[in-house]
């Protein structure tokens, strides 16, 4: 059948975006937005063939290149017709809107979320942006900075040409380029405060789309872009004429709005297993599952001195590990169709993940006497009583009791505590005070890799390396020298078996210091109401491509 | 031939204690053009009665035959009632205050009448509703047409009452006791209104009242009822000279105005029947002083003498003459102490409060009165004139605004609180509403020992002693002392008040219309208790009453009250024979009395028949 | 008049006629003994647990949930069947029941004191006492309640006695309300100025004057907000304001099985802790209104007699 | 008249007075860091101050309290911590979607409740009065969310399954492009609303009939000769109008929660549910904002209660 243009998608959230500024932007739902509202340098084909998913594709750029000087240069032609939606009118996207983009992302006030990954590749990136850290948190010094100072690695010799120069060698780089976090800044924007209200209401779009209404919280309108042009697209075909996307309903309320077909497609929603089982059995071809590379797991703080400082104990932390049943948890999730118990940092279709367990149990279904014996060795013969919060929300809350039931079986009592959702990341386990005073003892927290394929670096990098500096998502500053050191041989490396050797072998460092006890691995289970056609995963996203669905009328 | 015709009219209601036979076999015939009463005690089914009639009682089972104009009217549909309920019967209702309603204006009230049974212009039918207003003695009608009921005095609601009943000239107006609600005065201004617009409009009148004076100058016809019975039927003169049936005869016996100033009354003893079970005899058998050994076992026969009058008893002379054979019984004069001593009281409610500053209402205007022990000083005046404001400052219950009062001496005023308490066991209170003025989650007991408890005077076994003292003293059964309220009548509730206000031997007892709620019969026992208790401990009383003839009966001096001040101020007897104010004479021109009975000359019996009680 | 007969005497308010009202209607009856049963109910839920063997907050996970993580249906094992934890939904509706009890008539005793004192201090005193104490309940009632527990719970976070503090904060003006009214009418009454004017005192007059004639709107507002109070923590729960996972509460209980859809594969799972909410707030509900027709025949189809 | 009105206006601004104070100082001593929030995870201790500064939670609490009731009284509310939006936008927002349901449940209950009471005070004791006294007790009981979810099972879930759409599952549609549909997607969050309410008018309304009905000026109407339907409309309807007229005053506080509880359960993005939402994100500028609208609705209801009395009530007048 054919693609019928125009109509409006709808589009049911629980949450609202997070963040308008390709540049901050960190949660996976909002790239969603940012593929139709900009363009970056690399993307993907939205596509249910998974090897097509995840293969890049250039975007601005009008081809892939492939790297010269050892791999350490990148040289990128800007693709002719790709424009901004400027206030004085179109205007084609440049280079220097390309390195503007990456200067941004060292913003201090609020820069990128993922800068490590580019400040630590990209030649003059890291000084550019020690240089930024010491300027005034003001609109004007840090549009003076930016517009003062170069990154060395980053070249512009015409207006349509890039060259990136790195470090180091990096076979996922061009995977990077891919994330929003690096796409182009027109100059524009240098005249608002990263994200606030004024940048947000002068938005300057170069997707199909452009913000149109919007109440925060409730609602989003995304109109089309007069800037854009189809030709200059080869992703986005861009069918559909309007986009609404509604926040703020319960996930109850999005599935039956589906259903019922006052929605289309869903923004945020994990389908509850109860749907999921329901739409199973009757066999519903909406129903669709993607891989993510996402993990659960638990989160031990390493750093509070509660309990005398247990959590410091490898005993104690292994002894967790021990404890858990993680079969609990994958039917908890809705059965082995949907989730797979894990024993290492690397979720499933991350290049390093590999079968193995450290603290080995029948069917995984923990070993409480083996965790019993362990706290009794490390000074806990009664047990423990550790701090679990938790977000109240979705599948959480059944989660937690989940895991609370099995480690009560070992003699660990868990205090849980309901958390918002949108307070757990950036309010509470993000803010290292809160971890060194032991707000928390250990928490369920989930990762889902930055980008698609040969994305270990994005798994590991965050959240269990630590260069001296605290990261985001790094908790309790973990860190494993050795670890680190393999990773940067992985990160170096080029042939695929090169790399998944090195990163197994990370992953099994980790975790024999065990900083956290693996739950399982997700797959998305994607649904979507029955007007929607050509669904179509994109891979960043994990969502049908907003850009690439249609309509049937 | 008779307007309407009553045929064997019974009316039971069911209700959740068992079957009220609230009415039994009762049958009247109404002439065109004559005044009817209705007469009887509290309860004897004279409501039930009318209601029944015009199907207003809709959970009544009624049987027998109503005629009217020919058609039966227990056997019509509701339509056709409708079409007969105020624009053929009008129907006036003993209380103004409740029966017009709040919300809709007095106009419109009359006008919703008119439209209901005929087809006229709006103004038409407020042209003539005002006209009526007017007739009945609404001052500017035209104005007041627009005005809500709450802004009518209570005499004025009732004369819209009137004026709604007659506005289709129907040529029968039923009016229940259309005046008990209301004062004296006004009361016989609605009496006579009603009897101007009967004589005008050649109307057929039922009057159901429970006051014989009034009946007896007004009405052409009158039944006595008692307990759903029609126990006396005939014509007005006859009835009230020389009644056939004891019960009629006790019931002018109660009546203070038939006696000698401080004679014994002669009341009919026991308290009226229960309506729940039909007795064999009589229903009256168990009060009757006549009563004879088969009254009891056999339903009485119904005499019918040449008078007219009818009867409803095995008696076939005439019952004896109670009150007349009674002597007064000699009182002590009253002593020279002066038990109280009031001096320039006044009274300003709501005066100079928070939110209303100065607009106060003065209701006592400056009181003067001085009272000796042992004697009884009576208060009558209009209702709302002070009376009872005035009590409660005695009592001490609300400070007076300016003047002085003492007790015993000693000045109210400069008491402090602890001598102010030992002050109040020398004035106690008897309500008018037996009530309102008894806990009725307290037991009888209790109830009477509270004076022992609140001054600590006695307690455990010897408050119940004292208490069972009193409840003799009064009257009541000492075995009753676990009781509630609720398991007395009136009157014996009227005696547990008074219990209660002689347990701290008072100087000073103020009586507020203490039997102004009980029906004439009843009210006899207990005005016999009040003076056998004065004479007996030398009691002290202020008697507040509205009732003249109860007043003069029991009170040795009488003070007028009119709109917060004491008009008048006599003996008894002095003011009775010469009233000296205007106002004390519009009062004593408004009570009306039974004419004294004389020996019914000539009356033979004609027939006697037993009827049977269905 | 010791001649007098022994008249049958209409005793409204007696305890044998009231008896005799509540036990004529069998709804009452039918009410009054599913409350015991429920409290039984409540009370047996450690025998519960101990004879089916389960306890309330353990998972059953191999035959207490299908494999995809569902729960099962009522069966032998799991006679209410299961949550979506796998936990027997039978075992925590009786603890539920414990914690649904305990809220309602705890809330509802403590906040008919409060309504009871407030009220009868502000009728009986009147005045600025009343204007004053008549204002506070205004303004309590003014207050867009379930917000404001909202916000509170959320201040304090969510616990059993905030759940109950909030709801007598919220509802004690209901009694307040009715006691004032009854009040500033019974203190008009003549057998209270005759108290008066015997000496008597405000305490004595307020408990043992007029507390007795209070004692039938007492009885039947407290029983009506039982049920109140009951939905009420339900609510909060519902919301996820009320007490913390894993302890059970019929609102929680409803809740986990609104929150995933769940109820809509596993119907039990909102069919019995809400018909047990319902039928249980349903029968204080008859039983208030029994309690009310028959100890106070006002409010009752029966004619009143003309006067 | 005026100045009782004015007294009562005066009141009704003491309350919201009190009410701001309530929450405000209920938010001064809750724990959390509001700059924190506002700032969010990688806020450094400059920034942080320099948050408080802007905000002003570095002057003492009394003249927060101040400046804040300043702008109040103008309209504004604040900012949003989360998105920095105007509270009084984000609230102004909402407006819609609660006021569609909550005028709609108002008239739902009303149409329902009322002569279910009268018909079961017409027939006192009769099976209709039995069926209607059921109701009553049923629709008391009945926990708003629980009905709310029984009647997305029964008249949503159930029909879908067997393969029609009898009613949506909720969402709010605006009214103005077809208002068919907006009034299609209400009539469950309507019915439910409504009924839990109905329940309270038609006992209220049996209540104040049956008592009404026993007046004497009810006995006066229809010795009038009026028809029985004229009694019952007329004059009983019109002397029970004016307690139904205060009680809905009073309800207008139960109504809020009512709908706060039904724009969970049927996904309606109302105030109800943005207040929910500020509450899981602490979001207190939006709680403040929510509770004192809610307070003001209340308020003002009331003050139009009280004028409906006066009006209805000509005693009073
Ligand atoms: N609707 C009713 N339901 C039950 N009993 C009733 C009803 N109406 C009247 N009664 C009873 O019927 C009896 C007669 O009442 P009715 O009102 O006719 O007395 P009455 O003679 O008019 O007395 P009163 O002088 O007090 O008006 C009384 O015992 C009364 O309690
Ligand atoms: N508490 C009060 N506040 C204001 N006015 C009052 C109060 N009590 C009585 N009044 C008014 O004072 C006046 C006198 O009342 P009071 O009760 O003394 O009259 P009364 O002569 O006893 O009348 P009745 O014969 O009706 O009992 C009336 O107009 C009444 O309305
Ligand atoms: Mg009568
Ligand atoms: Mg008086």
């Amino acid at each position: 059948q054919d693609a019928q243009p125009g109509g409006t998608l709808r589009i049911l959230g629980t949450e609202d975006l997070d963040h308008f500024d390709p540049t901050s932007a960190a949660l996976v739902t909002t790239n969603n937005f940012l593929r139709a509202v900009s363009r970056q340098l690399i993307s993907y084909e939205a596509s249910t063939d998974e090897t097509v998913r995840i293969t890049p594709k250039g975007d601005l750029a009008t081809e892939v290149p492939q790297p010269t000087d050892d791999g350490l240069t990148y040289t990128f032609k800007l693709r002719q017709g790709a424009q901004w939606n400027a206030p004085s009118g179109a205007r084609q996207i440049t280079s220097a809107d390309l390195e503007r983009g990456f200067k941004r992302m060292c913003n201090p006030a609020l820069g990128s979320a993922a800068l490590t990954y580019y400040s630590s590749l990209v030649a003059g990136m890291a000084e550019f942006c020690d240089g930024f850290s010491k300027v005034e948190p003001t609109v004007e010094a840090m549009k003076a900075y930016i517009e003062g100072n170069d990154i060395i690695g980053i070249e512009t010799p015409d207006d349509e040409t890039v060259v990136i120069k790195l470090t180091q060698r990096a076979g996922d780089f061009i995977y990077m380029l891919s994330l929003a976090t690096s796409a182009p800044a027109p100059i524009e924007v240098l005249d608002y405060l990263p994200d606030g209200p004024d940048y947000r209401s002068n938005f300057i779009a170069s997707g199909p789309y452009t913000p149109g209404a919007y109440t925060p919280d409730s609602s989003l309108q995304l109109v089309r872009n007069p800037a854009w042009t189809a030709d200059s697209d080869p992703l986005r075909k861009a069918y559909v004429d309007q986009i609404d996307i509604t926040f703020g309903l319960t996930v109850d309320a999005i599935m039956q709005q589906l259903q019922s077909g006052d929605g289309d497609m869903t923004y945020d929603v994990t389908i509850p297993p109860a749907i999921l089982s329901m739409l199973t059995a009757q066999g519903d071809e909406k129903l669709m599952t993607v891989s993510s590379g996402n993990t659960n797991f638990i989160f031990i703080n390493t750093v509070s001195g509660n309990n005398n400082g247990a959590l410091k104990d490898l005993k104690v932390r292994q002894a967790l590990n021990y404890a858990v049943d993680k079969a609990a948890i994958v039917q908890q999730m809705g059965g082995p169709s949907i989730a797979k118990p894990v024993n290492g940092i690397f979720g499933l279709g991350v290049l390093g993940y590999h079968e193995f367990d450290l603290y080995p149990s029948p069917d995984a279904k923990g070993d409480p006497e083996k965790a019993k014996a362990l706290l009794a060795e490390a000074g806990f013969p009664n047990g423990i009583t550790l701090k679990m919060p938790f977000r109240n929300k979705g599948n959480e809350p059944a989660v937690a009791q989940t895991i609370q039931a099995s480690m009560a079986k070992a003699g660990i009592t868990l205090e849980l505590t309901p958390v918002a959702p949108a307070d757990y990341y950036s309010k509470f386990m993000t803010n290292p005070v809160n971890t060194q005073e032991g707000t928390w003892d250990i928490a369920p927290v989930g990762w889902t890799p930055d980008w698609a394929g040969g994305s270990a670096r994005s798994v590991f990098q965050p959240q269990f390396s630590y260069d001296g500096t605290h990261q985001t998502y790094n908790y309790t500053d973990y860190n494993n020298d050795k670890a680190n050191e393999l990773g940067q041989q992985a990160i170096n490396a080029t042939t695929p078996e090169e790399v998944g050797a090195l990163w197994a072998q990370v992953d099994e460092l980790v975790m024999a210091d065990a900083p956290v006890v693996p739950l399982i691995a997700n797959l998305i289970v994607l649904y979507h109401g029955a007007a929607v056609q050509n669904f179509q995963p994109y891979s960043i996203g994990v969502q049908g491509d907003w850009t690439n669905v249609w309509l049937q009328q | 031939m008779a307007v309407l015709e009553a045929r064997h009219l019974s009316v039971d209601i069911p209700t959740e204690d068992g079957v009220i036979h609230a009415v039994r076999d009762v049958s009247f015939a109404l002439e065109a053009g004559e005044l009817f009463g209705i007469a009887g005690e509290s309860g004897s089914g004279k409501s039930v009665l009318t209601q029944a009639i015009l199907g207003l009682l809709p959970n009544a089972i009624v049987t027998g035959d109503v005629l009217f104009e020919g058609r039966n009217l227990l056997g019509l549909k509701p339509a056709e009632l409708q079409s007969i309920r105020g624009s053929r019967i009008g129907m006036i209702f003993q209380d103004p205050m409740s029966s017009l309603h709040p919300y809709y204006t007095v106009g419109s009230q009359i006008t919703e009448m008119i439209h209901a049974h005929e087809k006229v212009e709006k103004t038409v039918a407020r042209r003539r509703a005002i006209d009526l207003l007017a007739r009945v003695g609404i001052s500017e009608a035209d104005r007041r047409f627009d005005s809500f009921p709450h802004q009518f005095s209570g005499g004025m609601r009732q004369r819209v009452m009137i004026a709604m009943a007659l506005i289709l000239n129907p040529p029968l107006v039923i009016a229940d006791e259309p005046t008990t609600a209301l004062d004296v005065t006004v009361q016989a201004q609605i009496v006579a209104l009603l009897d101007e617009m009967r004589r005008e409009r050649g109307t057929t009148v039922v009057m159901i009242t429970h006051d014989l004076g009034l009946l007896s100058s007004i009405a052409d016809h009158v039944m006595v009822m008692y307990a759903g019975r029609r126990m006396e039927l005939g014509p007005s003169s006859a009835l009230f000279a020389a009644p056939a049936h004891p019960y009629t005869a006790g019931l002018l016996a109660s009546s203070p105005a038939n006696y000698e100033a401080g004679a014994e009354l002669v009341p009919i003893p026991g308290r009226p029947p229960s309506l729940l079970d039909t007795p064999k005899g009589c229903v009256f058998a168990p009060r009757c002083a006549s009563a004879l050994p088969r009254c009891t076992t056999e339903a009485p026969p119904l005499r019918v003498f040449s008078d007219g009058l009818q009867s409803l008893c095995w008696l076939e002379g005439p019952p004896a003459d109670a009150a007349a054979s009674v002597a007064g019984i000699a009182k002590a004069p009253a002593a020279d102490e002066i038990v109280v001593k009031v001096e320039g009281v006044r009274l300003t409610y709501g005066g100079g409060s928070l939110f209303n500053p100065g607009a106060g209402f003065e209701v006592l205007k400056g009181i003067d009165l001085e009272l000796h022990r042992g004697e009884t000083l009576g208060l009558v005046g209009e209702s709302g004139c002070g009376k009872s404001t005035f009590a409660r400052v005695l009592a001490g219950l609300i400070p007076m605004t300016h003047g002085k009062v003492s007790l015993l001496g000693r000045d109210l005023g400069s008491l402090d609180g602890r001598a102010w308490q030992a002050m109040r066991r020398e004035v106690q209170l008897v309500f008018q509403n037996p009530f309102g003025a008894l806990n009725p989650r307290r037991r009888v007991g209790a109830i009477i020992g509270d004076p022992y408890r609140i001054h600590s005077l006695a307690s455990g076994t010897e408050r119940k002693r004292e208490v069972q003292r009193l409840m003799e003293l009064v009257g009541l059964n000492p075995e009753h002392y676990n009781r509630f309220p609720a398991e007395f009548s009136g009157g014996q509730r009227q005696r547990i008040g008074i219990a209660r206000a002689l347990a701290l031997n008072p100087s000073l007892i103020i009586y507020d219309e203490p039997v102004s709620a009980l029906d004439v019969s009843i009210q006899a026992q207990v005005l016999n208790l009040m003076r056998s208790l004065q004479r007996d401990l030398d009691l002290t009383y202020l008697f507040i009453s509205h009732d003249l003839a109860v007043v003069r009966h029991v009170c040795d001096r009488i003070a007028v009250m009119q709109a917060g001040q004491i008009v008048e101020l006599a003996d008894a007897e002095t003011l009775y024979r010469a009233p000296q104010h205007p106002y004390t004479r519009t009062l004593l021109a408004a009570s009306v009395t039974t004419p004294p009975r004389h020996p019914a000359a000539g009356r033979t019996l004609v027939s006697s028949n037993v009827v049977e009680v269905a | 008049m010791s001649t007098q007969a022994a008249i049958p005497v209409i005793q409204r308010g007696s305890l044998a006629l009231t008896l005799r009202r509540l036990g004529r209607d069998p709804a009452i009856i039918a009410a009054l003994v599913f409350i015991v049963l429920v409290v039984l109910f409540a009370l047996s839920a450690p025998w519960i647990s101990a004879l089916t063997g389960h306890s309330a907050i353990e998972q059953y996970r191999d035959t207490g949930l299908s494999e995809m993580g569902l729960p099962v249906a009522p069966n032998a094992e799991f006679l209410f069947g299961t949550d979506h934890l796998g936990r027997d939904v039978l075992v925590r509706l009786a603890y539920g029941a414990q914690v649904s009890l305990t809220v309602g008539v705890l809330a509802a005793v403590v906040a008919a004191l409060i309504g009871i004192t407030v009220g009868m201090v502000a009728g009986y005193f009147g005045g600025w006492v009343d204007t004053v104490l008549s204002r506070a309940m205004d303004l309590v009632m003014s207050v867009p309640f379930l917000l404001c527990a909202l916000a509170l719970v959320s201040v304090f976070g969510p616990s059993l006695s905030l759940s109950i503090g909030v709801i007598v904060f919220f509802s004690w003006t209901t009694m307040g309300r009715v006691i004032r009214g009854q009040m500033m009418s019974l203190r008009r009454q003549e057998f209270v100025e005759a108290s008066r004017s015997l000496g008597a005192g405000p305490l004595s007059i307020m408990f043992i004057d007029i507390l007795p004639n209070l004692s039938v709107p007492i009885i039947v507002y407290t029983t009506m907000m039982i049920p109140g109070s009951i939905v009420f923590e339900a609510t909060l729960s519902f919301l996820g304001m009320g007490i913390v996972p894993p302890a059970p509460s019929w609102g929680g209980m409803l809740a986990d099985a609104a929150g995933n859809s769940l109820y809509l594969v596993a119907s039990w799972l909102v069919l019995i802790p809400g018909l047990a909410l319902l039928f249980t707030t349903l029968a204080f509900n008859i039983l208030g209104d029994g309690l009310r027709d028959a100890l106070d025949p006002r409010g009752r189809p029966v004619r009143r007699k003309p006067k | 008249m005026i100045r009782y009105l004015l007294g009562r206006v005066a009141f009704g601004a003491l309350i919201l007075l009190t009410l701001s104070m309530f929450v405000f100082f209920l938010f001064f001593v809750a724990p959390g860091d509001p700059a924190r929030m506002v700032a969010g995870d990688k806020a450094t201790e400059t920034q942080l101050i320099q948050i408080r500064t802007n905000l002003g939670l570095d002057r003492p609490i009394h003249e927060q309290y101040l400046s804040f009731l300043g702008k109040a009284v103008t309209g504004d509310l604040g900012f949003s911590y989360r998105n920095q939006q105007p509270v009084a936008k984000l609230i102004f927002n909402r407006l819609p979607a609660t006021l569609s349901l909550v005028v709609g449940g108002v008239l739902v209950w009303l149409a329902v409740g009322i002569p279910i009471g009268i018909m079961s005070a017409r027939h006192p004791g009769a099976v209709r009065d039995r069926l209607g006294q059921g109701f009553i007790l049923i629709g008391l009981s009945f926990p708003t969310f629980v009905l709310g979810m029984m009647s997305l099972y029964l008249f949503y879930f159930l029909p879908r399954q067997s393969g029609f759409m009898l009613f949506p599952a909720g969402g709010f549609k605006p009214f103005l492009p077809n208002p068919a549909i907006w009034a299609w997607h209400l009539i469950l969050p309507w019915t439910t609303l409504a009924l839990t309410t109905a329940a309270v008018y038609a006992r209220l309304t049996r209540g104040q009939m049956l008592e009404v009905m026993g007046e004497d000026y009810i006995r006066t109407a229809r010795a009038k000769g009026l028809s029985e339907r004229k009694v019952v409309w007329k004059h009983g309807m019109r002397a029970t109008l004016t307690p139904l007229a205060t009680q809905l005053g009073a309800d207008i506080a139960l109504l809020l929660g009512g709908a706060i509880v039904i724009e969970q359960v049927y996904g309606l993005q109302g105030v109800g549910a943005l207040a929910v939402q500020a509450v899981a994100n602490q979001d207190r500028p939006i709680i403040i904002g929510v509770v004192l609208l809610g307070g003001l609705f209340i308020v003002v209801a009331n003050i139009i209660v009280d004028i409906a009395y006066v009006l209805l009530d000509p005693r009073v007048r």
